[in-house]
C-alpha cells in the first residue's frame, strides 16, 4: 500500500548507538564544563549541544529521510531563530560605541 | 485662540531647517508618485472603461525590462532617503563638545530640570540661544520621551539608565516641550515650556535663581552621605580616590576596563558590585533607594568636579573607547 | 479487525474525508506537525535571545548563579530525557513494523521516563525554595555575589525557560496516554500510525530543547572557584 | 425561476439546520462565517472605541472622559482592531471560504485545527472583553515595560492572556494554510496557476507560523512578572525594557504584514477580474509576497529609532526597512499596469480596488518617512505615525477587506448586494476616510503627540476636521452593515459567476456545495485566463 513503500525502517542498533553517543556527549559537556576554557566553553558546550541536536533530529525524528520539504522548513525556523539573535544583537553589541549615553 | 492653523512647526533650532528639507525631499517623491498612480488609475479606468459585457482583452504581455526600471528607480530614491535621514540622525545624536550640559529626570509626570550652576526647573526649561545644550536624561519610573517639536528632538528617558539628546536653539521664544512616549494616566499632562533666551537674559536668568551649583550641592550630599570616609582625597580610604576618575578609563577587577562617564558614576553609586574596581574589595554599599536621581546627578557632578581641570563640566573625549563589547551604562 | 487487513483496495478508516490518499493525509499532518515544532522554537526563541543579552551583560552573576543549580541532578536528568527519546523512537519503529504490543511497551517506558523527569524537576524548583532562590521570593538571596537583581534575573530565566520545558513535558505526557490508550484500542497498524510519529517527532523536539537548557543554565563557567 | 433553483441545491448553508451544526462544522466555509459574524462584532466595537476617541479629542482640554478613561479607549481600540478583527480579518474569513475552493481542494488539511482557531479566537475575545468590562487596560497595544509590568494597576494580565490565545488562533490558521498549500492542491494546479490571493495567504502564513510565537511568550514574560513578579525586563534589577520592545516588534511589525499581505491578494483578484485581464507581471506579484514576508522580519528595530537603541542598530534597521518598500511598490506599480488595455468595470468592489491602490500608496509613501531616521526622531509617536498605520491599515486593509466582501457576497450567500447602495458607500467612506486622517499628518507634522487625552489649542482646528471625518466614516461603514443584511433576504439571487470571472471558486454553484465541488476539478490553465469564461454567461447548474 502507498502509506509505507517509501518508509525507512532503521535498525535497533541503529537507534542503540545514537542513544549511547548522546550519554556520552552529555558526560563530556559535563565535564568540559569544569575545565577552565576561557570564553570557549561557551562554544564548545553549544557545538556539543548543536551535534547532539543534529542527533536527535537526523535519527530519532528521521530527518535523514525527510522530504526536502521538511529539512527546509527545520532550517527556515533555525534561521529565523538566528535572524531573531543576531539583529537583537545588533543593538546590544553596539551600545556604548558612540561614547554617548543612550546612543 | 484655537483659529489659528499652522502647516509647520517652527524652525527653532539648528536641526530644523535639515529635517524640514528631508521632508520636503519625501514629499516630492511621495506627491510624484501618488499622483503618477491616481494619475494613470484615472486615466486607464476612463480610457478603458468596459464598453459592452461581451468585451475580451488581449492580454499585454510582461518583461523584465519594465518591472526592472520601476524596482530600481524607487530604490534609488529609498537609498537617499535612507542616507539623508542617517546623516542627519548621525548629527543629532552626537552633541558636540562643547555643548553646555543640563540634566532632566523624567518622573510619572513631571519633568524635573537641573542645570550646573543649581537651577532646579518644573516643567520649564530656560536655555541660552546659539549655544548647544546636552541633556542628560534619566527617569525614575517608566518610559518616557523629551520631545520639542519646534526643535525637531525626540529621545526617549529609560529608567536604569542615562539617555541623551542634544539642541541649538536659534530663535528667541516659547516652546512646547511634550512626553512623547506613552506613561501612564497624566501622559498628556506631562507637558511643559522651553524657554530660549538671548545669553545675557539667560545670565540674568542664571544669577536670578538658588545659589549653589549642582557640584557644590553634590560635594555637601558627599558628606552627609558620608562618602567622604572612604573615598579620600589622597586614596588611604577603603575606596579609591575619585580626583580626576572622570573621564578615565577604570581598570576591573577580573580583567576589563571601562570608561568612567556618567553612566558608569551612576552605577557606581546604585549598584556598585556590578563593576569593582581593581585593587579594591566590592564592599562600598549600595545606595539604591536612598538617594533620588536628582541626588546621583548632583554626586555625578561633584565626583566631576574633582577632575583634573575643576570647573570644565566635561574633561574632554579623549578617553580610549571601551573595551570589548560590554555596554559602559549599564 | 478490520484495521488490521492489509489490503491494497480497502481504504482505511483513518483516511479523513478531505484527502485523496492516505499518503497525502500522512504527509499533511507529518508536514504540520513540522510547521508547528518551528513555532515553537520561535517560541523559545523568544527566552534564548533573553537569555544570551543578560548573560552577556551579567557573566559573573550567570556563572555564580549557574554554579549554585545541582549539576548532579541536571545530568542525570538529561540521561533520563535522552532515554526517554530513545524508547520513543522505538515506539514509533515498533508502530513501523506493526507490533502493537511493542508500541505499548515502549511508550508507556517513554511515559515513565517523562514522569521521572518532572518528578526531578519537581525536587530541584523544592530546592530552589528552600535556598530563596526564587525570584518572586522576598527572601530572595544569591550567596557570593552582592548584585541580587541580576541574579534575579538569571533565575526568571531559570524558571521561565524550565517552566515553559516542564508544561511542554506535561503536553507531552498527556499526547502519550492518549496514544497508548488508542493503541491499546487497536487503532494503529503498520499502515497507520501517524499520530504515533508526530506524537514522536514532539516528544524529540522538546528533548532537543532541553539539550540547549542544560548546558546553557546548569554549566556556565562550572571551573570558577565557589 | 432562480429561486426555485438556489433553493432546491443544497448547499453548505441548507445542507443542515441548527446552532450546533454550525458550532460543530469541520466545514471551512462555515468556519468562514463563523469568523465572519465574529470580526464584525469586534469591528463594531472597536470603532465605538474610535468615535469615543475622536469624540474627546474635539475640544483642548480633556472634558468627554476622564484620563484613565481615554487611555483605556486607545489601548483597547488598538488592542481589538489590531489583534481581534485586522489580524483574522481576509485570512480567517475570504482565506478561509477560499482558499480551498481556489486550489481546487475539499477543505483545508485540517479542518478540526481550524475550527479549534475559530474557538481559541473567541475565548482570547472573551478574556480581552472581560477584561474591558472588568475595568479596562490601559498600556497602550503595545505593553511597554516597566509600565505594563509594574505601574499599570488595569487588567493586563488578562488582556495579555486573550491576546495569546488569539496568537495561537492566528498560528492554526496559518499552519493550515501552508500544509494545504502544500499538499491538497488539485490535479494540475501547479505553484504558478495558483491564484495570487492564495499565494498572499501562503506567505501570511509563514509570517504567522514563524513571528506569532514569539509575541506569546513575550506576553508570557509579561504575565510572569505581574503573576510570579519574576524580572525580566525590570530596570530595577538590572533588566533592561527595551528588550521588551525588540521582542514585540519582532513579531509586531511582520504583523503589519499579516494584516496588508492578504488584503494585498484579495486586489490582485479585484484588479484581474474587473479589467478581464491577467495580472500584469504574475510572477513578480507572487514573488514579491513572499519576498515582504522574509523580509518584514529584518526591519522591526524601525519603531526603537528614539528607545535608546544604540545608533547603530538603528542605522541597520533602516536601511533594511527601505527593502520591504521595494516589493510594495512593484504590486502597486503591477496592479495600475494591469488596468491598461483593460476592460475596466466600476462594479462596487473594483471601487475598492482604487482606494486600496491610492490609500496604500500614500500610507506606504509615508512609512518611508518614518523609516528615515532623521525625521522620525521628529514625528515618531505623534499623529503623523497615527496617520501612517490608519492609511495602511484602514485605507488599505479594510477598503481591500469590504472589497472582497463585496465580490465574494454573491458566492458566499447566493445573493446580490444592491449595486447603487454599495457605490455610494464607497464613495463615502472614501472621502471620510481621507478627511479622518489626513489632517493626522499635518497634525504630526506640528508636534502633536499621540496617545494624548488634552491637547494644546492650536491643534483643534486639524482635530475638529479629523472628527468630522470620523462620523462620515461611520456612516460610510453603517451603511454596507444594512444593506448586506438586507440583501441575505433581498438581494437578487446571484448566478454561479455574476463577474464573469475564471477563478475555480466561479466555477461551483453560490452558494458552493459542502464539499466544494462536485467533482475535484482539473486544472489546464494558467491563473486569470479569461478566454473560457467572457463571453457566456454561466448559469447556475
Ligand atoms: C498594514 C499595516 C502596515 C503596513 C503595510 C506598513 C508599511 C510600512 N511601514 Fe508602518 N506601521 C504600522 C502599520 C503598517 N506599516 C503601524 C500599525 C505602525 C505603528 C505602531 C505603533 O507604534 O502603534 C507603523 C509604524 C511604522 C514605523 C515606526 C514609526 C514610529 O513609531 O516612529 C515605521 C518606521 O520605519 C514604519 C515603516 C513602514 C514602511 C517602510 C512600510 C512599507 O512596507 C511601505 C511600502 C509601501 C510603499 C512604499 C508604497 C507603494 C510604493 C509606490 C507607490 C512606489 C514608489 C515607491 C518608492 C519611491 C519606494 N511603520
Ligand atoms: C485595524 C486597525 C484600526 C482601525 C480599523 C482603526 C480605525 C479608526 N481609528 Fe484607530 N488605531 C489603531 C488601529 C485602528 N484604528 C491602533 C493600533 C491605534 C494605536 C493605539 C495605541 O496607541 O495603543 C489607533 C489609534 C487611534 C487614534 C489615536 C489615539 C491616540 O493616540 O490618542 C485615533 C484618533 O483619532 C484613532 C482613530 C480611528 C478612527 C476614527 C477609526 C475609524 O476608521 C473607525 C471607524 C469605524 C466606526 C466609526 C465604526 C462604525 C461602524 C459600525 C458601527 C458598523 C457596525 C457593524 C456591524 C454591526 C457589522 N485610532
Ligand atoms: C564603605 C565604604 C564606601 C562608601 C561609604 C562609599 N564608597 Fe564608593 N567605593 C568604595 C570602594 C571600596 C570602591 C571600589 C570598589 C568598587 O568599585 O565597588 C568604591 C568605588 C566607587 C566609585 C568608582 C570609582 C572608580 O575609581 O571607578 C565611585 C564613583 C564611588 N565609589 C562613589 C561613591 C559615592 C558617591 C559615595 C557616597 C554616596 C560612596 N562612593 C560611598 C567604598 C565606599
Ligand atoms: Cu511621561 Cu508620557
Ligand atoms: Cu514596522
Amino acid at each position: 500500500m502507498s502509506g509505507h513503500v517509501h518508509e525507512h525502517i532503521d535498525s535497533t542498533k541503529t537507534y542503540v548507538v545514537v542513544l549511547l553517543a548522546l550519554l556520552v556527549a552529555t558526560v563530556v559537556t559535563t565535564l568540559v564544563a569544569f575545565v577552565d576554557l576561557g570564553n570557549f566553553s561557551v562554544v564548545v558546550a553549544l557545538l556539543i549541544a548543536v551535534c547532539k541536536m543534529m542527533l536527535v533530529a537526523l535519527f530519532f525524528m528521521h530527518v535523514r529521510y525527510s522530504t526536502r520539504l521538511t529539512k527546509l522548513v527545520l532550517i527556515g525556523g533555525l534561521l529565523w531563530l538566528a535572524i531573531l539573535l543576531l539583529l537583537t544583537l545588533t543593538d546590544f553589541a553596539t551600545r556604548g560605541w558612540l561614547n554617548t549615553a543612550g546612543k | 485662540m484655537g483659529t489659528r492653523l499652522p502647516l509647520f512647526p517652527e524652525q527653532a533650532s539648528t536641526i530644523s531647517a535639515e529635517v524640514d528639507h528631508l521632508l520636503y525631499f519625501l514629499m516630492a517623491v511621495s506627491i510624484f508618485f501618488t499622483l503618477l498612480i491616481f494619475g494613470a488609475i484615472f486615466y486607464f479606468a476612463i480610457k478603458y472603461r468596459r464598453r459592452s459585457e461581451q468585451e475580451l482583452p488581449h492580454s499585454v504581455h510582461t518583461g523584465w525590462t519594465l518591472e526592472i526600471v520601476w524596482s530600481v528607480i524607487p530604490f534609488g530614491l529609498t537609498m537617499i532617503m535612507f542616507g539623508w535621514g542617517a546623516s542627519i540622525f548621525f548629527r543629532e545624536s552626537r552633541p558636540p563638545d562643547n555643548a553646555m550640559q543640563i540634566y532632566a529626570v523624567g518622573k510619572q509626570w513631571m519633568w524635573k530640570l537641573q542645570h550646573m550652576e543649581g537651577q532646579r526647573e518644573i516643567n520649564e526649561l530656560h536655555i541660552p540661544i546659539n549655544r548647544p545644550v546636552k541633556l542628560l536624561m534619566t527617569s525614575e519610573d517608566v518610559i518616557h520621551s523629551f520631545y520639542v517639536p519646534d526643535f525637531r528632538t525626540k529621545q526617549d528617558v529609560v529608567p536604569g539608565r542615562y539617555t541623551t539628546t542634544w539642541f541649538e536653539a536659534t530663535k528667541p521664544g516659547k516652546y512646547h516641550l511634550f512626553c512623547a512616549e506613552y506613561c501612564g494616566t497624566n501622559h498628556s499632562g506631562m507637558i511643559g515650556w522651553v524657554y530660549a533666551m538671548e545669553p545675557q537674559k539667560y545670565q540674568e536668568w542664571l544669577n536670578g535663581g538658588a545659589a549653589g551649583s549642582l557640584s557644590a550641592a553634590g560635594g555637601a550630599l558627599f558628606e552627609d552621605l558620608a562618602c567622604n570616609n572612604c573615598h579620600k582625597p589622597d586614596g588611604n580610604g577603603r575606596g579609591p580616590s575619585l580626583v580626576g576618575v572622570f573621564g578615565s578609563t577604570v581598570k576591573l577587577a577580573g580583567g576589563g576596563t571601562v570608561r568612567a562617564d556618567e553612566g558608569y558614576i551612576r552605577e557606581s553609586i546604585l549598584n556598585p558590585a556590578a563593576k569593582v574596581v581593581e585593587g579594591y574589595m566590592a564592599d562600598m554599599p549600595t545606595f539604591q533607594g536612598l538617594i533620588t536621581e536628582e541626588n546621583v546627578v548632583q554626586l555625578i557632578e561633584y565626583i566631576k568636579s574633582l577632575g583634573p581641570r575643576p570647573g570644565q563640566g566635561q574633561p574632554g573625549q579623549a578617553a580610549p573607547a571601551i573595551a570589548g563589547s560590554i555596554p559602559s551604562n549599564r | 479487525m478490520a484495521s488490521e487487513v492489509h489490503n491494497a483496495h480497502v481504504e482505511s478508516l483513518a483516511l479523513r474525508e478531505q484527502f485523496d490518499t492516505e499518503e497525502q493525509q500522512k504527509d499533511a499532518s507529518t508536514l504540520g506537525m513540522w510547521i508547528f515544532l518551528i513555532t515553537e522554537i520561535m517560541f523559545f526563541g523568544g527566552m534564548f535571545a533573553a537569555y544570551t543579552i543578560y548573560r552577556s551583560a551579567y557573566p559573573t552573576v550567570f556563572a555564580i548563579a549557574s554554579s549554585s543549580l545541582n549539576v548532579t541532578v541536571g545530568a542525570i536528568n538529561t540521561c533520563v530525557l535522552l532515554l526517554s527519546s530513545f524508547t520513543m523512537v522505538m515506539a514509533v519503529r515498533a508502530g513501523q513494523l506493526g507490533q502493537r504490543k511493542m508500541i505499548v511497551f515502549f511508550l508507556i517506558l517513554t511515559l515513565v521516563f517523562g514522569c521521572v523527569f518532572l518528578g526531578v524537576k519537581a525536587y530541584e524548583w523544592t530546592e530552589k525554595y528552600e535556598e530563596h532562590h526564587m525570584p518572586g521570593q522576598a527572601a530572595f538571596h544569591l550567596e557570593g555575589t552582592p548584585l541580587q537583581g541580576p541574579a534575579k534575573i538569571f533565575f526568571s530565566l531559570y524558571f521561565a525557560m524550565t517552566g515553559l520545558h516542564a508544561a511542554h513535558m506535561v503536553v507531552g505526557v498527556g499526547l502519550l496516554s492518549v496514544i497508548i490508550f488508542q493503541t491499546m484500542k487497536g487503532k494503529f497498524s503498520a499502515d497507520y500510525y501517524t499520530p504515533i510519529d508526530i506524537s514522536g517527532l514532539y516528544w524529540h523536539f522538546v528533548d532537543v530543547v532541553w539539550i540547549f537548557l542544560y548546558p546553557l543554565l546548569y554549566l556556565i563557567d562550572r571551573h570558577l572557584p565557589k | 425561476m432562480n429561486t426555485a433553483a438556489v433553493q432546491e441545491r443544497t448547499n453548505y448553508l441548507n445542507e443542515s439546520y441548527g446552532l450546533k451544526s454550525w458550532l460543530l462544522t469541520k466545514d471551512h466555509k462555515r468556519i468562514a462565517v463563523l469568523y465572519f459574524i465574529t470580526i464584525s462584532v469586534f469591528f463594531a466595537m472597536g470603532g465605538v472605541f474610535a468615535s469615543l476617541i475622536r469624540t474627546e479629542l474635539l475640544t483642548p482640554p480633556g472634558d468627554l472622559v476622564s484620563s484613565e478613561t481615554y487611555n483605556k479607549l486607545f489601548t483597547m481600540h488598538g488592542v481589538i482592531m489590531v489583534f481581534f478583527f485586522l489580524i483574522p480579518s481576509v485570512p480567517a474569513t475570504m482565506g478561509n471560504f477560499f482558499l480551498p475552493i481556489m486550489i481546487g481542494a475539499r477543505d483545508l488539511a485540517f479542518p478540526r485545527i481550524n475550527l479549534l482557531s475559530w474557538y481559541l479566537l473567541i475565548v482570547g475575545g472573551a478574556l480581552a472583553i472581560f477584561a474591558m468590562v472588568a475595568g479596562g487596560v490601559d498600556t497602550g497595544w503595545t505593553f511597554y515595560t516597566p509600565y505594563s509590568t509594574t505601574y499599570s494597576n488595569s487588567y493586563v494580565i488578562a488582556t495579555a492572556l486573550g491576546i495569546f490565545v488569539a496568537g495561537f488562533s492566528s498560528i492554526l490558521t496559518g499552519l493550515n494554510f501552508i500544509v494545504t498549500v502544500h499538499r491538497m492542491r488539485a490535479p494540475g494546479m501547479t505553484w504558478f496557476r495558483m491564484p495570487l490571493f492564495v499565494w498572499a495567504n501562503y506567505a501570511t502564513g509563514v509570517i504567522q507560523v514563524l513571528g506569532t510565537p514569539v509575541i506569546a511568550v513575550t506576553l508570557v514574560l509579561v504575565f510572569c512578572e505581574r503573576v510570579f513578579h519574576i524580572g525580566i525586563f525590570d530596570p530595577a534589577l538590572g533588566g533592561d525594557p527595551v528588550l521588551f520592545q525588540h521582542l514585540f516588534w519582532f513579531y509586531s511589525h511582520p504583523a503589519v504584514y499579516i494584516m496588508v499581505l492578504p488584503a494585498m491578494g484579495v486586489i490582485s483578484e479585484l484588479v484581474s477580474t474587473f479589467s478581464r485581464k491577467p495580472v500584469f507581471g504574475y510572477g513578480f506579484v507572487a514573488f514579491s509576497s513572499m519576498a515582504i514576508a522574509v523580509i518584514g522580519f529584518l526591519v522591526w528595530g524601525h519603531h526603537l529609532f528614539v528607545s535608546g537603541q544604540s545608533l547603530y542598530a538603528g542605522l541597520v534597521f533602516s536601511f533594511l526597512s527601505y527593502f520591504v518598500a521595494i516589493p510594495s511598490a512593484i504590486k502597486v506599480f503591477n496592479w495600475t499596469a494591469t488596468l491598461y488595455k483593460g476592460s475596466i468595470s466600476y462594479a462596487t468592489p473594483m471601487l475598492y480596488a482604487f482606494g486600496f491602490i491610492g490609500l496604500f500608496t500614500i500610507g506606504g509613501l509615508t512609512g518611508l518617512f518614518v523609516a528615515s531616521l532623521g525625521m522620525d526622531v521628529h514625528v515618531t509617536d505623534t499623529y503623523f505615525v497615527i496617520a501612517h498605520f490608519h492609511y495602511v491599515m484602514v485605507g488599505g486593509t479594510i477598503m481591500a477587506y469590504l472589497g472582497g466582501v463585496h465580490y465574494w457576497w454573491p458566492k458566499m450567500t447566493g445573493r446580490m448586494y444592491p449595486e447603487g447602495w454599495a457605490k455610494l458607500s464607497a464613495l463615502i467612506v472614501f472621502i471620510g476616510f481621507n478627511l479622518t486622517f489626513f489632517p493626522q499628518f499635518i497634525l504630526g507634522y506640528l508636534g502633536m503627540p499621540r496617545r494624548y487625552h488634552a491637547y494644546p489649542d492650536e491643534f483643534q482646528v486639524l482635530h475638529v476636521l479629523s472628527t468630522a471625518g470620523a462620523s462620515v466614516l461611520a456612516v460610510g461603514y453603517l451603511m454596507p452593515a444594512i444593506y448586506l443584511f438586507w440583501s441575505l433576504r433581498y438581494g437578487e439571487v446571484a448566478g454561479a459567476n455574476p463577474w464573469g470571472a475564471p477563478g475555480l471558486e466561479w466555477q461551483t454553484a453560490s452558494p458552493p456545495p459542502t464539499h466544494n465541488f462536485d467533482k475535484i476539478p482539473v486544472v489546464t490553465q494558467e491563473a486569470y485566463d479569461f478566454s473560457k469564461v467572457a463571453g457566456e454567461v454561466i448559469e447556475v447548474g
